[in-house]
């Protein structure tokens, strides 16, 4: 039989609607392609840097002179590119542990804290003479991980065992870990020939050594763990658990994924990965235990990932950008006298924007009643 | 005696930001917006504050300022959660950096820094003053006396009143809240303003009242800590009001301890505040008994057609 | 008698992230009468009413009311046009009382303080309750209500509110046989007092009986409009489903020893809640599917999630025999034991809605090694299985294997799930609703995969609302009533009498 | 060779310095920029300045090398966390002169300086228990080390000279610039009775508070009467344009030899003064107060010279004996009637 419609007598009105009186209807997207994505984005990056450049020339700065200020004086300019790399070895290492946290879910606020730890720890080595001075580096790195990991252990087990949220608790062990720093170096660490807050400076095989004429070798160490970290996620089996955890925790549950065994791991490699960073940065940087050596990297390695959207390699990418913004920061602020907080005002921006984007990649503004049928 | 009279004296000063900014958070939360911009919020609150203060010499306006700069720097919160739709997570820690980048930026160029105001000068309740111990308890600044008022008004409102009814339902299940015709978006754009105008007293009375003077990121953890408060309250604003003495206990007594010279490991006792936090998250957690579920839709954004 | 318009829906259309749900689709409902709408799952009812509750904005079509034509901004103006809707799934905020849930619909909920009003409104409330013959304490929290007083409150809050077009989305679905009869009693004398209600549902029973007008609707559209007393039940079913005729044969298996013991499950309530298991008792033996019967919501959730291993505490035993309490053992280690789980809810529960069809494929026989030791995935030898699963079990609309599982249709999610489960040798298979939501061809083809399983040796048990399925597939039945098994049918089961003790009172 | 001739400049001289504040931070960088101000007219040269560096290796060392590669060849450091990159900027950039107050590392064209703070506050200590009535000083400092705890000591030697039986109570932030723990530990202290507070700390904190409640206060950094007119009674206060107007002038006369343990400056050599006095210190007590100001500044005075006992009453510096400057820096004990929590 053939279906037929109740003929209902209704003329139906046919008008345009003026642009005004338009209604959309928001819908969740489930899919888009990879492209569109890439594009929206960009999009979202260059309305970022739009944004960022006014208020820069808005403060002043000659708006021909930025492009030769990020580009060219800092890119194409060897001691620049020193410069870039050099701050971006431990923000590639942050942005890998924020990426790991991320993609088990856990809001990993405590990477400040866990550098601080990666960073005693290696300095621990160095104050108790620990192994032969051959094994001193290896053994500062191995330690440094370990710290880093272990005070991201208790946040972790607060969560899986107690629901207490990370966010507060990361953060409220970075204060913890920032005062413990401060105890050490204006305590029993502080360098006994000044007594000045800072560790006895490392000997030359405590450091890390540079790799290439005034290149440390932070760039190639952080390489090798975004490398590590993109087979771990992409080509172990780990990494397919993993996955579950991040895209549906009660699916991966239910298939089988042991899914606390998971998260643990993996926040602890985030920790893991934080401490080195603080590794590199008082190893390979600064020489000794400072008191402020992890300032602001906790910010930056949180941004870093959510940029890379967790993927490692993008993460790498990421941090280099992040670095030249620095770096290109600092040079402004050397020429045209603006204040260091627009580096992290323009970071902010960032994240603003290309967190936003997500709303166009994940939902759909649909033309409802008025338009043609 | 000098140390506990002094210690309970100063109390009140501390723990009121605390309390002010968790009352904030509550409001917003109840709408079911997880708010973590607190700590940026106010510390808008704390430079705007001290910038009106400066230019013209009145705190009553200048903690006007500051909650209404916090409420127009919360709309790109608003925007952000209610309107696009992004993970509120991530829409709160931008926003505690844009704050931070924000209020470092103008306070320096503007050259805030350091520079000091003349505050509220206190009120004595005279025969409470008096009292052997605790009279100091009854010598602080009008925003003191004004805080258990406020608490009450929105305590009031959010219990008894129409409105507040519906922006608690609009936290707990939106889509009910939407299909008897409450305007879900709109409650929660409201909310978020007025808790921000909240948290931004809280960050004006730390600048004008308490600290009178201004420095980058001088709230130093307080809006965090704020964000743990009301975990451990429960979303309750008199629970949180108790939380918020509690913290100011802990903060009124490190100077005094030190003021003693009794010796302690100096930076461990700069710990306790955020030990402390930690402590009450943890067994807040632990004992399930503390009741009070945290608002059913919180955290997650609405979008009317989307299937639950 | 000519009766009045009072709510036209017009060529309306609307879809939903690309996916059509209603085309074309036209309803008219009249002052004084009772309106059915009919159709089967998915069919786009629930869309439909969404849209004259002005829930949902269509992307073309238009609403008259009276014969007027109206755009509905919202259900505020909806409201104000007095169309009031109880939703297929409850609108209620759990920790407020009844009085404040209602006091939420009211427009202008009169003069006074605002006690002042609730107070006024819970007498309101006892008062109207009376008048459509129940009881309601307007003070008790909504969490604390049972499904049937759930509903009450619904209806209470639209009536509250003036509602004189009332739209019932599967009101009968949750309720017993009495307390739906009295309900639906309610409502005819409400409409006869001049009131439209819209009635949708899936029972043909109720149209025949209580419906004035009967609408039919099939993948997304309006089939035809008709007095339900002028056609048979067999026709109004064929119009429902189409011309396939659904109902596989039974074919009885060959029952074995005996697998597994569930012994005294109950939920342990946390407070507030209402604990739904009230001592399970089961026993299930290889080469038999168990078919468990019931009115959703006695606890067959609960009980299926124990099974399988998800949240929610019990107490009691499930013992898999020769092995032991299944109850501590992980969901790693129960996959290992040969038990395949299939949960009604396929995103919630099965599949990762984001990640590729090999990795959810994949994921089933991880542990065994079969894709590589634990630092390393074998891609190739994946793309292998999947792809040959994909054929076995007729997957379709597979464009690429790493394309996200998300844009498999629900037919083929399922059987994407039923591949994972079945291409590995399984002892014991739990199966919730494994048909729900499926087409015809669909559902046979999981009924097929569950009576291989059962052939080939396995414990089947089958956990469903949908009867007829129960009947076709089960060698054994359970009915599920109060969070127990109340009664056991061997076959020939007896339908009116499993149909009596699914809605009996316990 | 060419470390025996010293330094000297290759073209004009262009000099930058690099703060570790906002350059109008009230405190330790704002005396750096006042000193900036007057070098610029006095020396006729611009002086480039970056304001918020961090003690960070990254930081510092773009910022730095920017200067240097756009032509600074004077880069001042504010900073004793800058000591280990300059070092190593020093090696790297032979030709440019570096200097960093509060330093610790030298080199052949680097050198570190800083004040013996210990002498202005002193002074400022003689101010505070003149003012004093009760004999109840308290002290608001930021991290116990060297460099704080000899100016904790000093303002007590100094207060003891005035009133022997002054006690100092002294109360650690923990932090340079917190006003919100500098405000609780001045009120702290004068709840208990202290009725001038002393400071080193990077703001102006201890004695606004002091002047809200009606007691007095000493200063750091800076003149402090800006801040608190009323209860200021002394403020130490650095003078770097003293130092670094000659010292500037060296370099750019060629043949600049850093001392290799670099410059601690005492009040003759131009590293630190006082501004007194407030009107709450009587006039018999100014005028022993300025004598001894004029005596330090013609380096006829030491401040820490043996017998020294600690609070407990071991003898540190024997009689007769002048502590080194390594001493100094390493100071961990108080003198008698200093409270603290350390
Ligand atoms: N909010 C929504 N978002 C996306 N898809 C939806 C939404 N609501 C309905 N759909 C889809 O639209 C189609 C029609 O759904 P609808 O709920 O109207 O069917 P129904 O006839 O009420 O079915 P049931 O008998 O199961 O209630 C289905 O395929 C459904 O998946
Ligand atoms: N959002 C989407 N984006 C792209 N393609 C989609 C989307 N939703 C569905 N599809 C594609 O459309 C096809 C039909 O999907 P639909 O949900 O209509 O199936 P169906 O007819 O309901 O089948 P079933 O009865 O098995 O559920 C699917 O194969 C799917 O790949
Ligand atoms: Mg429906
Ligand atoms: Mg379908």
């Amino acid at each position: 039989m053939s279906e037929q419609v109740v003929p209902i007598d209704v003329s139906q009105p046919k008008q345009r609607q003026p642009l005004l009186r338009r209604r959309y209807a928001l819908e969740v997207r489930q899919q888009m392609a990879w492209y569109w994505q890439a594009l929206i984005l960009a999009a979202a990056l260059a309305v970022g840097l739009a944004i960022s450049a006014l208020i820069l020339i808005a403060a002043g700065v000659p708006g021909g002179e930025l492009l030769n200020e990020f580009v060219i004086m800092t890119v194409f300019d060897a001691q620049s590119l020193q410069a870039v790399l050099f701050q971006a070895s431990p923000m590639i290492l942050v942005g890998l542990a924020g990426c790991m946290a991320f993609r088990a879910r856990f809001w990993n606020l405590g990477l400040d804290g866990q550098m601080i730890w990666g960073a005693i720890g290696a300095t621990a080595i160095v104050l108790f003479e620990v192994g032969p001075p051959a094994l001193r580096l290896p053994l500062m790195l191995l330690t440094a991980a370990v710290c880093g990991a272990l005070w991201a252990l208790t946040p972790i087990v607060l969560k899986l065992r107690l629901q207490v949220s990370e966010i507060i608790s990361t953060l409220m062990l970075n204060y913890l870990a920032s005062y413990f720093l401060l105890h050490l170096l204006y305590g029993s660490w502080k360098d006994p020939r000044d007594s000045f807050p800072y560790s006895p400076p490392f000997q030359s095989f405590e450091r890390l050594p540079e790799f290439f004429h005034g290149y440390s070798a932070g760039i190639p160490l952080a390489v090798v763990i975004a490398v590590f970290a993109l087979w771990l996620i992409g080509f172990s089996r780990a990494g397919l658990y993993l996955r579950f955890v991040d895209a549906n925790p009660k699916v991966a549950d239910a298939v089988g994924v042991p899914l606390r065994k998971t998260i643990l791991a993996t926040v602890l490699l985030s920790g893991a990965m934080a401490g080195i960073a603080g590794f590199v940065i008082t190893s390979g940087q600064e020489g000794r235990l400072t008191q402020s050596f992890y300032q602001g990297y906790g910010f930056s390695g949180i941004l870093i990932a959510f940029l890379a959207r967790n993927n490692p390699i993008a993460a790498l990418v990421v941090a280099l950008l992040i670095a030249t913004l620095f770096v290109a920061g600092r040079s402004l602020q050397v020429f045209y006298q603006i204040p260091f907080s627009m580096v992290q005002l323009i970071q902010a921006i960032l994240v603003i924007c290309v967190a936003s984007s997500d709303f166009f990649i994940r939902h759909r503004l649909r033309r409802v009643q008025g338009g043609e049928s | 005696m000098d140390l506990i009279a002094s210690w309970l004296g100063n109390t009140p000063d501390f723990a009121v930001p605390f309390a002010l900014a968790a009352l904030g958070l509550i409001i917003t939360e109840r709408a079911g917006v997880l708010s973590l911009g607190a700590e940026g919020l106010m510390l808008v609150g704390a430079l705007a504050g001290i910038g009106a203060q400066l230019a013209y010499g009145s705190a009553e306006l200048s903690l006007l300022i500051a909650m209404l700069s916090a409420s127009v720097v919360s709309i790109l919160f608003a925007i952000m959660v209610v309107l696009l739709r992004i993970n509120q997570v991530i829409a709160g820690l931008s926003l505690v950096f844009f704050c931070q980048g924000l209020t470092g930026l103008l306070g320096t160029l503007w050259g805030w820094t350091n520079r000091p105001v003349s505050g509220m000068s206190s009120i004595s309740l005279w025969p409470l003053s008096e009292l052997p111990l605790i009279g100091k308890v009854f010598v602080q600044n009008p925003v003191v006396y004004l805080t258990p008022l406020i608490f009450l008004a929105v305590v009031w409102f959010l219990t008894r009143s129409g409105t507040g009814l519906r922006l608690r339902a609009v936290g707990e299940n939106p889509q009910a809240a939407d299909s008897v015709g409450i305007p879900v978006l709109w409650y929660r754009v409201a909310a978020i303003l007025a808790g921000a105008a909240l948290i931004g007293l809280a960050g004006g009375y730390l600048s004008v009242l308490s600290t009178k003077l201004w420095i980058a990121d001088m709230t130093g953890g307080r809006g965090w800590i704020a964000i743990a408060l009301v975990i451990f309250a429960r979303w309750y604003p008199w629970r949180a009001l108790m939380g918020a003495l509690l913290f100011g206990c802990v903060e009124a007594l490190i100077p005094q301890l030190a003021a003693a010279g009794i010796r302690l490991p100096q930076y461990f006792i700069l710990m306790t505040p955020y030990a402390v936090t930690l402590g009450v998250m943890i067994w807040v957690a632990a004992s399930k008994r503390a009741g009070g579920e945290q608002p059913g839709a919180l955290g997650i954004p609405f979008v009317r057609e989307e299937r639950r | 008698m000519s009766k009045h318009n009072a709510i036209q829906l017009v060529g309306i259309e609307k879809s939903f992230d690309g996916f059509k749900a209603l085309s074309h689709a036209n309803f008219t409902a009249k002052w004084g009468e009772v309106h059915a709408l009919l159709g089967e799952n998915g069919a786009g009812k629930s869309s439909l009413m969404n849209i004259a509750a002005g829930l949902y904005a269509p992307e073309a079509g238009s609403l008259l009311i009276d014969d007027n034509e109206v755009r509905l901004s919202g259900p505020r103006a909806a409201s104000e046009h007095r169309i009031g809707m109880v939703h297929q799934h409850f609108k209620l905020v759990r920790p407020f009382t009844v009085a404040e849930n209602i006091l939420l619909g009211l427009r202008n909920a009169g003069a006074g303080g605002f006690r002042t009003r609730l107070r006024k409104l819970e007498r309101e409330i006892v008062a109207k309750a009376e008048q459509l013959g129940f009881a309601v304490d307007p003070r008790k929290p909504a969490a604390a209500l049972s499904v049937a007083e759930q509903q009450r409150v619904e209806i209470l809050k639209v009536l509250l509110a003036g509602a004189r077009i009332l739209i019932l989305d599967e009101p009968t679905a949750v309720l017993t046989d009495q307390e739906a009869e009295r309900l639906l009693t309610t409502v005819h004398a409400f409409a006869r007092s001049g009131a439209a209600v819209i009635l949708v549902t899936h029972k043909m029973a109720d149209v025949i009986r209580y419906a004035d007008q009967v609408t039919v609707m099939r993948a997304g559209r309006t089939v035809q409009t008709l007095d339900p007393r002028s056609i048979s039940a067999d026709e109004l079913v064929r119009l429902t489903v189409g011309e396939s005729a659904p109902a596989g044969e039974y074919q009885a298996g060959s029952r074995g020893e005996e697998r597994l013991a569930v012994k005294d499950l109950r939920s342990v309530a946390s407070a507030g809640e209402r604990g739904m298991l009230a001592g399970v008792n089961l026993r299930l033996h290889a080469g038999e599917i168990y078919g468990l019967a019931g009115v959703g919501g006695n606890g067959q959730s609960e009980l299926a999630n124990a099974l399988m291993g998800l949240p929610g505490a019990t107490e009691g035993e499930i013992e898999l025999i020769g092995v032991g309490d299944l109850r501590s053992a992980s969901t790693e280690r129960r996959r290992e034991l040969g038990i395949a789980a299939i949960p009604a809810d396929r995103y919630g529960a099965a599949l990762a809605a984001d990640l590729s069809i090999i990795d959810n494929f994949c994921i089933g026989q991880i542990h065994s090694g079969r894709y590589g030791a634990f630092w390393r995935l074998k891609r190739s030898q994946m793309e292998t299985d999947v792809a040959e699963a994909i054929r076995t079990f007729d997957v379709q609309g597979v464009r690429s294997l790493r394309q996200k599982a998300a844009l498999l249709s629900g037919g083929n999610a399922q059987k994407l799930v039923i591949a994972r489960e079945f291409s590995r040798k399984v002892k014991l298979v739990f199966a919730h609703s494994p048909s729900r939501g499926l087409d015809v061809r669909a559902a046979q083809a999981v009924h097929t995969r569950l009576r291989a399983a059962r052939d080939a040796g396995a414990a089947v048990l089958l956990i469903s609302e949908d009867l007829d399925e129960v009947l076709t597939l089960a060698d054994r039945i359970g009915v599920m009533n109060s969070g127990r098994i109340v009664a056991e049918f061997d076959r020939p089961a007896d339908r009116q009498a499993i149909g009596k003790a699914m809605v009996d009172h316990v | 060779t060419e470390a025996d001739e010293g330094l000297t400049l290759k073209g004009e001289p262009r000099i930058a310095m690099l703060y570790i504040s906002p350059r109008n931070d009230g405190g330790w960088t704002q005396a750096f920029d006042e000193a900036r101000l007057k070098l610029e007219e006095r020396l006729g040269h611009r002086i480039q300045y970056v304001e918020s560096v961090p003690e960070n290796a990254s930081s510092i060392r773009p910022a730095a090398e920017r200067l240097i590669q756009r032509g600074a060849n004077i880069i001042i450091g504010t900073a004793f966390g800058y000591s280990d990159t300059f070092e190593d900027l020093a090696r790297r950039h032979p030709e440019v002169a570096f200097l960093n107050g509060s330093g610790t590392t030298n080199s052949r064209n680097l050198q570190s300086f800083y004040g013996r703070t210990y002498e202005s506050q002193y002074l400022c200590g003689m101010a505070a228990a003149a003012a004093s009535k009760s004999g109840r000083l308290g002290f608001v400092a930021a991290n116990p080390f060297g460099q704080v705890n000899w100016t904790v000591n000093a303002f007590a030697l100094g207060a003891q000279k005035i009133n022997p039986d002054a006690t100092v109570t002294v109360i650690y932030t923990g932090s340079w610039n917190d006003p919100v723990r500098e405000r609780a530990a001045a009120a702290a202290l004068i709840d208990r009775g202290a009725d001038v507070i002393g400071q080193h700390v990077d703001s102006p904190t201890p004695q606004i508070v002091a002047q809200e409640r009606g007691v007095f206060g000493t200063g750091h950094h800076r003149d402090m009467s800006e801040f608190a007119p009323a209860a200021t009674v002394c403020s130490s206060v650095w003078v770097w344009d003293r130092f670094l107007e000659p010292e500037l002038e060296n370099i750019f006369a060629g043949g600049w030899k850093p001392q290799l343990d670099g410059a601690l400056l005492s009040m003759a050599e131009g590293g630190t003064d006082i501004a007194c006095c407030g009107p709450a210190v009587a006039e018999e007590h100014v005028s022993t107060i300025m004598a001894a100001r004029e005596e330090l500044l013609q380096g006829n005075k030491r401040i820490y010279q043996g017998p020294l006992y600690d609070r407990n009453g071991t003898l540190k510096i024997a009689d007769g004996e002048l502590p080194s400057d390594g001493e100094l820096w390493q100071m961990d004990w108080f003198v008698k009637g200093v409270i603290t929590q350390q």
